[in-house]
């Protein structure tokens, strides 16, 4: 199988672990991502403050250059990513004018976007194309009683509900069934907000918010929380600290992205997953896992 | 043939059709079409003097055609063709023009509306000379009502029917009639004990000699026409001989599987694999649920069941029973669901404990049901704070959009209940509009302000788990907007009752089709006529009744279910009913026998005569719809007030402005 | 609070509004909003808001334009779409949200302590200069416009990053970068043109 | 009025489902074009190919046919022969030179007073694009002879 990949602005930065841990995961499943040519921002949330048309025609910029490079899915990792792109797409589907607007543009730079091109979650990807059965065959070492908190964000499958449960997604719930560890399926908090930008723009606020996941996910006796979006990450992990000092609280919870956990799970070497490269340090998962 | 003499009638409606239409314009065209002897024009032509107008015009100008553009003929062609019929006309040579519905009211400009309503009418001037005089073909009715479920609505209907001395057959799903109300502990605004005001009624029903009570049962075909329809009922194996069972309930004691969740206790309690669902049961008699039954499952069993039946009434042979029926009306009152709160994730339903539906609330609150009527949680211990919430999957474009109408009221009952039994508990009601409408219910909710429950406007946000504060502590936490504070609050809660909306039943579409009729767009059955005939189906001789048409409480049921039987007696108390003759004829002439029209008919009303080589039309089966018209290579078969001749007709006349 | 929807100007502007909501797709449906309050009951940041989203549906229903794009509401804004799935009416209020943005932008009625429309502008500053966004670039250019206090806020957490390596502070560069602004100016020209 | 194309359009309704999703179409009030005339059968079953080339003749320059939806038929199966005989219908009229789109099928309930508003709006949209037929005055034009032999040529 191959896929063709985008892996959003921060996979440069700080979510440098989530582009590496999807690269290697997907590699171990016999799945090759080729990263699409020359690819820009998707516009994000920010644009969508600007013009709307500006996001969806920047946003179909990348969606034309994997029509001209001839497929017809693309694999994106960040959640925030995959819900401006899908958006683009069904907006693009819906409203003739939008579709008018974003050929016009794109036209304007020498290229052509048809509204074909499929854009799929990765957790998609692993559930639905190479589905549980496969992966739990390539499970090596089972994170038997390894307690995960499943946070999935905002952005997974609200507002789409494309391949999960639009209030309730349940997929990364199965992916972790599936390797043997102890999910915490009821955690509360799995599609609660992280606070997001806000963390630059109002720290109290999206502190608040982190504080709240984190002690739903303590609450649910989590060892690990594992997460599908580069700034959902980042603010958990990083700002554990500030949460920490804001609330006089003691969070020292590891973070993941779940594609580390899940590569774990499928014996990939950390270091080829970047977990060293998180901040919170996940060496009391690593010592919970059987070699 | 005489010469055509067509009279044209325009309705004003007021200013309903006259707003939007000219009228005088389209009138003073009309008088110059062919055959066209008198144009019209009234404020209102169902009135008196207007139907009038179209009796004096026959009978003076000998006006032998009349066409009435007005409403739509369902509401009222069978008062104009009265009118003719009364004046010595043949009600088939009078057509309507629709040009209300189909016109002035989807309108928006008056010229456009004005052109439209005369090609509407044209192609009705067009079509009258090819009318027919047509006598509607009377059948014997017969005086037996079909009730098909027995909830409140349909005991009562079954009742008042049986007070007239008409047969009444009662067929209910379940083992025992009672419906939903026979869960209910008490009934708003009063307070009566639900069981103490129906169970005179289910007794009655379950004694009456006039009632035959078909337990256990369900319809599975249903043919025939109004006054004369013929319903097969599949009358499910209890494979407990009902006729030697006495109800004594020692089988029930001596089963050894006991850990079914009972139905009737929302799966709170539990029941053995025989059973008698509540106490109270109509009829009472035992049943074995053959899927928990590890007799009939082919395990081993001991049977104590048999050992410990007296009469020897147990049968694991006992199969189910086709019955045939005849009746000449049937009344459905099948009833609601209670709006299954699972999709709606953010309340936690089955998610987190105590978290519960409304229905599961009447059976722990009621005195026979799991708790013995205690109010507690899971863990026995009684809640401190219980949060309400109201419209759930009500009110909602992702669940269903209508307000199921009685539960703000059920939930203020609970709120009552709740202080009743335990006055230090907090009660919160968590509403978006408090919708206290009918008698003695505004009065109720000042009396449930006055006894110190919450009232928070606003739907709640989520239900969760998570405590932020000590307080909160291993409790549910509920979030929501007190819209008239203006705050978002979070309002710890020991227990959470979700009042569910009142959804249709799984199966009323398919009961629908089986009886011929249609559902609403929410899922509810389709009325006849909102306003006039809310108890009545498209299909003549079919009956709707209680929640089965739209949420409704205990009174509007109690009153809709006499309605529906008076519809129904009003029907079967005649020996006859007229239907209409639009049906199917074949010259036999003209047929080849091809065998086509006889393969398509829908309801076997053509057949063929091996003797004569052609395809002979049963007049009584057919119910008029054409198929064997279009069907027919050659157009031999033709449909009585359905000509190709009329059809071709009305097109011309439409088309030719 | 006066309200400016007795004055000729806000007049002109909320019909303005009207019309630029009504035609946002589904944005008719703001008509239906029976303030039942599940937007703001879901709303993670609604407890920060001058006005909640159902205050500000009402607000915009009852013409009180200014009170819509004076509050902070559309600026705290994190779309988390919780209120967009919930909606009983349909609404899509975070799509409003951001409508509401580029109103205010458009018509220069961003309040002026809010963070917000800054950290807006750099981000697409930056996407449209290297094409992709550049985080370290964001931040450090936020920090200078808005907020100099947030680097001792935040240097622990920074460090820590960058020590991982997760902060590189060269930007890369996408070749096509400047089709962005092809786009924008393309955009730009099919507006004027329609006005 | 502007003077862009109207079309004439006749719709055959079914008397149980679809003309009574007329019916509440007006009475919600639901504004739509007034192009359609529409003719009330009791089942869209009724409806053979000589009403829809009728319709043509006469200068319709679209026709919708309006039933219930499957399994709602007030006979049964009476709309299972509709959509059964469309789609020999539609190849029929492609035969005969007309394109695709002039006739449409749907299936409007009684409930449906909002969809019926959609589908004659739509239908009308969708017939002002086709833009007019002109079969009626070409048979108009044409002798009564050939006009025998149109009849005699409508096969069922």
């Amino acid at each position: 199988m191959r896929y063709l990949y985008y892996p959003g602005c921060s996979a440069e930065a700080t979510g440098k672990g989530y582009d590496a841990s999807a690269r290697a995961l997907m590699e171990k499943l016999g799945v090759s991502l080729v990263e699409l040519d020359d690819w820009n921002c998707c516009g994000a949330t920010s644009y969508f403050s600007v013009r709307e048309l500006d996001s969806f025609a920047i946003a179909a910029r990348n969606l034309a250059i994997a029509q001209q490079m001839g497929d017809d899915e693309l694999c994106v990792i960040c959640n925030a990513c995959y819900t401006t792109l899908a958006k683009a797409n069904r907006y693009m589907a819906e409203d003739p004018k939008v579709f008018a607007a974003v050929q016009g543009a794109l036209g304007a730079v020498g290229r052509t976007y048809d509204g074909n091109v499929k854009v799929r979650h990765i957790m998609d990807i692993l559930i639905n194309d190479i589905g549980l059965e496969e992966f739990e065959k390539h499970v090596t070492r089972r994170l038997t009683g390894l307690k995960v908190a499943p946070y999935y964000g905002c952005q997974f499958s609200r507002p789409m509900g494309a391949f999960d449960d639009v209030q309730m997604p349940t997929t990364m719930d199965r992916l972790f069934e599936a390797t043997g560890a102890d999910v915490i399926t009821d955690f509360d908090a799995k599609t609660d907000c992280c606070g997001g930008m806000m963390m630059l723009t109002r720290e109290d606020a999206a502190l608040r918010l982190c504080h709240e996941l984190l002690v739903a996910a303590r609450q649910g006796g989590a060892d690990v929380i594992v997460a599908a979006c580069p700034l959902c990450e980042i603010n958990l992990e990083a700002y554990q600290p500030r949460v920490n000092k804001f609330f006089g609280t003691d969070f020292d919870i590891p973070v993941m992205y779940f594609t580390q956990l899940a590569g774990l799970a499928l014996g990939v070497d950390p270091k080829q997953l970047a977990i060293d490269k998180q901040v919170v340090s996940c060496a009391s998962v690593l010592a919970a896992i059987p070699a | 043939m005489p010469e055509d003499k067509i009279a044209v009638y325009f309705c004003h409606c007021g200013s309903n059709i006259a707003g939007k239409v000219d009228v005088e314009k389209v009138t003073a065209w009309a008088a110059e079409q062919p055959n066209v002897v008198v144009s019209r024009e009234y404020k209102y032509m169902c009135s008196d003097p207007g139907q009038d107008l179209i009796k004096e015009d026959i009978q003076k100008l000998g006006v032998n055609r009349v066409v009435v553009a007005a409403c739509s003929p369902t509401m009222h062609e069978p008062t104009f063709r009265k009118a003719a019929s009364d004046a010595g006309l043949n009600p088939y040579l009078l057509q309507m023009a629709n040009v209300r519905e189909h016109c002035s009211w989807v309108t928006e400009d008056k010229d456009e509306a004005t052109e439209k309503a005369k090609r509407i009418l044209n192609a009705q001037i067009h079509r009258l000379p090819f009318n027919e005089a047509l006598d509607p073909i009377e059948v014997p009715v017969n005086p037996a009502v079909m009730v098909v479920g027995g909830g409140i609505a349909g005991i009562e209907a079954a009742l008042k029917l049986s007070a007239t001395g008409k047969k009444v057959y009662l067929v209910e799903k379940q083992p025992s009639i009672g419906g939903h109300m026979a869960m209910f502990d008490k009934t708003f605004p009063t307070l009566d004990c639900a069981a103490c005001i129906l169970t005179p009624k289910m007794s009655a029903a379950g004694k009456d000699p006039n009632i035959e009570l078909l337990a256990y049962s369900e319809v599975e075909e249903v043919d025939g026409y109004v006054g004369n329809f013929k319903v097969k009922v599949r009358k499910k194996a209890r494979y407990v001989n009902t006729d030697t069972c006495t109800g004594c309930a020692a089988c029930l004691e001596a089963c050894v599987v006991r850990k079914v969740p009972s139905e009737f206790d929302q799966g709170l309690g539990k029941r053995t694999a025989i059973y008698i669902p509540f106490p109270q049961a109509v009829p009472l008699r035992a049943t074995i649920d053959a899927e928990k039954c590890l007799t009939l499952k082919g395990k081993k069993c001991k049977q104590p069941c048999t050992t410990a039946c007296g009469p020897q009434a147990i049968d694991f042979e006992q199969q189910d029973e086709v019955l045939d029926f005849e009746v000449g009306a049937i009344i459905m009152a099948t009833g609601f669901e209670l709006w299954d709160p699972t999709p709606e994730t953010r309340y936690s339903y089955g998610q987190l404990d105590n978290v519960i539906t409304s229905l599961e609330f009447e059976r722990i609150s009621n005195a026979s049901g799991p708790t013995g009527g205690h109010i507690v949680l899971k863990n026995g211990e009684a809640p401190k704070s219980v949060a309400i919430l109201h419209c759930v999957g009500s009110r909602d474009e992702n669940y269903q959009e209508h307000c199921s109408r009685v539960c703000c009221m059920y939930s203020l009952k609970f709120s009552h209940l709740i202080k009743e039994h335990l006055p230090e508990t907090e009660v919160y009601e968590l509403y978006i509009d408090m919708r206290a409408y009918g008698k003695g219910y505004e009065e109720f909710y000042k009396r449930l302000m006055d006894e110190g429950v919450h009232f928070v406007r606003g739907r709640a946000a989520e239900v969760s788990s998570v405590a932020l504060s000590p307080e909160e502590e291993g409790r549910l936490v509920v979030k929501v907007e007190d819209t008239l504070l203006g705050i978002v609050r979070r309002i710890p809660a020991d227990m959470v009752i979700l009042s569910s909306g009142l959804a249709p039943a799984k199966d009323a579409k398919s009961v629908a089709q089986t009886f011929g009729f249609g559902c609403s767009a929410n899922g509810f059955y389709l009325e006849r006529h909102p306003k006039l005939e809310p108890v009545s189906t498209v299909t003549d001789g079919i009956f709707i009744a209680g929640c089965c048409q739209y949420p409704k409480d205990i009174p509007d049921t109690v009153a809709q279910a006499g309605a529906a039987a008076a519809g129904a007696l009003a029907l079967v108390d005649n020996p006859t009913v007229k239907v209409e003759p639009t049906v199917s004829y074949i010259d036999p002439e003209k047929c080849c026998g091809c065998h086509i029209c006889v393969s398509v008919c829908p309801h076997t009303a053509i057949q063929y005569n091996e003797e004569k080589g052609v395809a002979e039309v049963i007049t009584a089966a057919c119910k008029g719809c054409g198929v064997c018209v279009a069907a027919c290579g050659s157009n031999v078969p033709q449909q009585a007030g359905y000509l190709d001749d009329q059809i071709f007709a009305e097109i011309e006349g439409a088309m030719a402005l | 609070m006066t309200e400016l929807a007795t004055t000729p100007q806000a007049k002109a502007l909320h019909e303005q509004f009207c019309r630029d909501v009504m035609s946002m797709p589904g944005g008719e449906k703001i008509k239906i909003c029976q303030q039942c309050g599940t937007c703001t009951g879901s709303c993670p940041t609604s407890y920060l808001m001058d006005w909640g989203p159902r205050e500000i549906i009402a607000a915009f229903r009852a013409g009180m334009i200014d009170r819509v794009v004076k509050s902070n509401t559309i600026w705290l804004c994190t779309s988390c779409y919780y209120c967009t799935v919930r909606c009983p009416a349909g609404i899509k209020i975070t799509d409003l949200m951001y409508e509401l943005k580029r109103m205010a932008i458009k018509y220069d009625l961003v309040p002026k302590d809010s963070k917000n429309p800054a950290m807006t502008k750099i981000f697409v500053d930056s996407v449209h200069r290297h094409g992709r966004n550049h985080e370290v670039e964001l931040m450090t250019r936020f920090m200078l416009a808005k907020d100099r206090g947030l680097p001792f806020k935040y240097w622990q957490v920074g460090l820590k990053l960058f020590a991982a390596g997760r902060l590189p502070l060269a930007a890369k560069n996408i070749r096509g970068r400047d089709e962005l602004d092809k786009i924008s100016a393309y955009l730009d020209a099919q507006e004027a043109k329609s006005q | 009025m502007s003077d862009q194309f109207e079309p004439r359009l006749i719709g055959f309704l079914c008397r149980w489902c679809s003309y009574n999703g007329a019916d509440l179409a007006g009475t919600a009030r639901l504004k739509y074009p007034p192009n359609m005339v529409p003719i009330k059968t009791n089942c869209s079953g009724r409806i053979d190919p000589t009403h829809i080339l009728k319709a043509f003749k006469e200068g319709a320059d679209g026709v919708l046919i309006a039933g219930c939806h499957p399994g709602d038929c007030h006979y049964i199966n009476g709309n299972y022969r509709t959509a059964g005989r469309y789609p020999l219908m539609e190849k029929l009229l492609e035969q005969m030179g007309l394109e695709h789109g002039r006739v449409r099928l749907e299936w409007v309930s009684a409930a449906e007073g909002e969809k019926f508003q959609h589908v004659v709006t739509e239908f009308t949209e969708q017939i002002r694009a086709l833009g007019p037929l002109g079969w009626g005055e070409q048979f108009h034009d044409e002798s009564a002879e050939s006009e025998e032999a149109t009849k005699e040529a409508v096969p069922v």
